[in-house]
Order: C-alpha cells, then structure tokens, then sequence
C-alpha cells in the first residue's frame, strides 16, 4: 500500500522497508532515500529548521508524482513521509522509498520523487541560527534537478 | 453573494512580509487570472509591490500549481508564495 | 566507519541505516538500495538462488569500487553486504548505503556501486527451479549500465 | 623450483564444466600472458575448447580483473570465469 504522510512526527525508515518489502515475492528492489538537517546550510551556524506546508495541497501534489511516477515506471510501492514544524539538527525531515522488480526503476522513481518534492511540493524551509533566521532560497541547482524529468 | 468572493492565502516568506496569511477579496470583473489578481495586489504599495517584481511567485489555485494565465472564478481559492524549498 | 561485508549471514538494513545516519551531523542526505532473491527469473518457476563467489578478490574489488565512489562523489559513509550460498525467494542478497552532505552525491554513488556490482564483482548467481538449476547469463542491461560510468 | 608454478582457478560455470576448481601448472616459457595460457588449455579439447571459444571468459590476475594481454609470471594466481551476475 503507498503512503504519503505528511506532519510533525518523527518516522521510522525501518518501518518503512518492512512495508516495501513486503509488497510481493516478484520484489527485487528497494530504493530509499532520507533527508536529515545538517549544520551547514546557506548560513553557517544553523540549530535547527522550521518547515512551513500548505495543508491539503501538500498531500494532493505528493499523490499527483506518485501517480506520475507509476505512468513512468513500473513500480510495486511507494512511502512518502515528508515532516513539517520544528526540527533540530541531524533530525529525519524527508523518507522517499520505492520498491519494483528492477532496480533501475526502482532508483529512477525514487530520484524522480526527491527531485521534484524539492520543486513542485508546497514547504518552505526557515532556517534558525545562532544570529537569527532566514527563509532558505530556492537553489537553481534544485530547479535543473527537477526540470530534467519534465519531457 | 458568497460565491462572488475568493480565499487568497500567503505562505512562507510572503506571508511574513504581507502581514497576512489569508483574506477574502470581493470577485472584480476584471480579474479574471492570477496574474490579474496579482497586479491588483500589487497597486496595494509596500511590501504588496514584491508580488509584480523580479522576484518569483508561485500560485496555486483551488491546491493546484498554476500560472498566471490561469483563470480565477467565485469560489476558488487562490495562494501565492515563494519557490518551494522542501524536501 | 565504511563497511564491506561478504558472507552467508543475513543483514538488518535498520542496523546500516543507523550506521549511515550517525556519520555526523555535516550529513543530509542517505541512499540506500536492498536487493531481493524475486519469483520470476531468466525462467520461470525459480524457487531460490545459490551464489558463488571469489573469496579474497570479492572484497577486494568492492573495496576498489568505493575507493573510486569516493574519487568521483564527496561521501560520508558506505556501506556494502553482498550474501553468498543458498538463499531463497523474497531473501535479502544485497545491500548498498551511501551517506554524503548532498543528494546527487548519495543517489549517484548508491547507483555506481549498485550498477559496478554486477558488473565487476565475481559473483555468480545460480537459479533454482521446480525442474533443475542454471546459472544466470549476463544481462545485456546491465553490462550497459556498468559501462555508462566508465569515462 | 616451487616459484616457477602457477595457479589456475576456475568460477562457476567454467568450474563445473570443467570439472575442476583449481591446479596448479608449470610456466611454460612461450605461456606469458593470460591469453596465452587460455589457448594452451583449449588445446586439452572438450569442455577445454570453450576457452578460446566465441563465449565470452573473464580473467583475474591476482585477483585483480585482467585481460587477455596481461603478463603472468611464477608464482601468480589466474583465475577464469564466466561474465559476473551478482547484484
């Protein structure tokens, strides 16, 4: 069963590749991806994060790329848990795992939802840091990343 | 009547400088696209002028990405931010 | 502390991923990929997998391949567990977990190894089935996929 | 003398083709890279004769990939298998 969770709770990735792995004995491949907050981002000094969404849509475009994701691959499951409020350093913020019979679909699909969670889903990261905190911008190597899957 | 207003919602960045995570606007003749809606806000002075500038918004209409061409009716609701940074 | 681990014992992905995440707090970004022994191989009917491999050269050139990962990517963490012997359907075979600061760097490189695995590793997979045993050919797939990181 | 000796394994497949895992051979004077060796052990016939064969057989040398023209000298280790499908 595919998953999409969005909300404050911590998740536990393990968890999440029992699901995955479980999805059927044609199963050959397991593709995960986990975003952490680490110390160095636009400013040094970061302690944490605060990460704003836009409730309903968020999980409405998340099934939308799950949905675009299956039309391009053929893919067996999908979890997607994306965290929102306040996070410390190192904390979980993103788990992406996929499972298919192949491993390139696998990894594709998986690459292709981080790349455009990053993109065309409504969260905005703040990041607090010892002098104050700042609105993190859109990288534009963020952009090209999501761009490429566009055909 | 009801139906001939919009739900406009700021997110982010702009909803700190706006001042304002949401209103209701009254549904002008005029305004029949985002990009509409947007240039009438903008005309508002201030920090409302960043939402015709240089910098990108992004807008949604009814939880849906859209763009400027795309057409707003009573009813909907329209939110405008900046460039998504999740993930 | 990177790890290559060659043998017949099962693995715990949760076990790596918490090796993965604990590589400092510089870390954002951890991919991973399992492999598993599915049900409908070269023939059909596949009831288990025995793999052969060439003790000593094995871990050597996975050795070697995370030595040239880590030329090519900026990483924190690799983790790589390859089964041996008889395994049989919806086993784990294989494991591969990157951890880096970026996410380009952990994807690429989790499918670097991945895709140089089966390709330069010697391992030899033999399928089981209801009426005999063969071993598995080479795909030309994946001979592609090895090849397309070679500069 | 013991150096003047190689050793000669075999993978998979070829080992069970062949019938055997491993031996050792004294170094021939003409036998000096491991392509050499694959048609001097062709020459045995039967199962042999895939060795310089149309189906493709990797070579490590000291447990290092190799090919064709790569040197053996005594005392080294040659191993030949089939194409690797691990993973």
């Amino acid at each position: 069963m595919d998953l999409v969770q969005v909300g404050e709770e911590d998740f536990d990735p393990a968890e999440e590749y029992a699901h995955l792995r479980t999805s059927g004995s044609g199963t050959g491949a397991i593709a995960t991806f986990t975003g952490l907050v680490r110390d160095s981002g636009d400013l040094s000094g970061v302690t944490g994060l605060y990460l704003e969404h836009y409730p309903g849509m968020t999980e409405q475009v998340i099934t939308g790329l799950i949905h675009q994701a299956r039309e391009r691959w053929d893919l067996h499951r999908v979890r997607i848990i994306h965290r929102v409020g306040s996070l410390r350093l190192t904390d979980q913020i993103v788990f992406v795992g996929v499972s298919s019979a192949h491993r390139s679909d696998a990894f594709a699909a998986c690459q292709f939802l981080m790349d455009t969670l990053k993109t065309s889903v409504p969260f905005w990261k703040k990041e607090l840091t010892d002098s104050g905190e700042h609105w993190v911008e859109q990288k534009a190597s963020d952009r090209q990343s999501g761009e490429r899957w566009e055909e | 009547m009801a139906t001939d207003t919009i739900t406009v919602r700021y997110f982010a960045r702009l909803r700190e400088e706006l001042g304002t995570d949401s209103e209701v606007l009254a549904l002008d003749a005029e305004q029949r696209t985002a990009g509409d809606l947007l240039n009438t806000l903008a005309e508002r002075g201030g920090p409302w002028r960043q939402l015709a500038g240089d910098q990108p918004v992004m807008i949604a209409v009814n939880q849906a990405m859209a763009r400027p061409h795309t057409r707003v009716g009573p009813g909907d609701e329209v939110a405008f931010f900046p460039p998504v940074t999740g993930g």
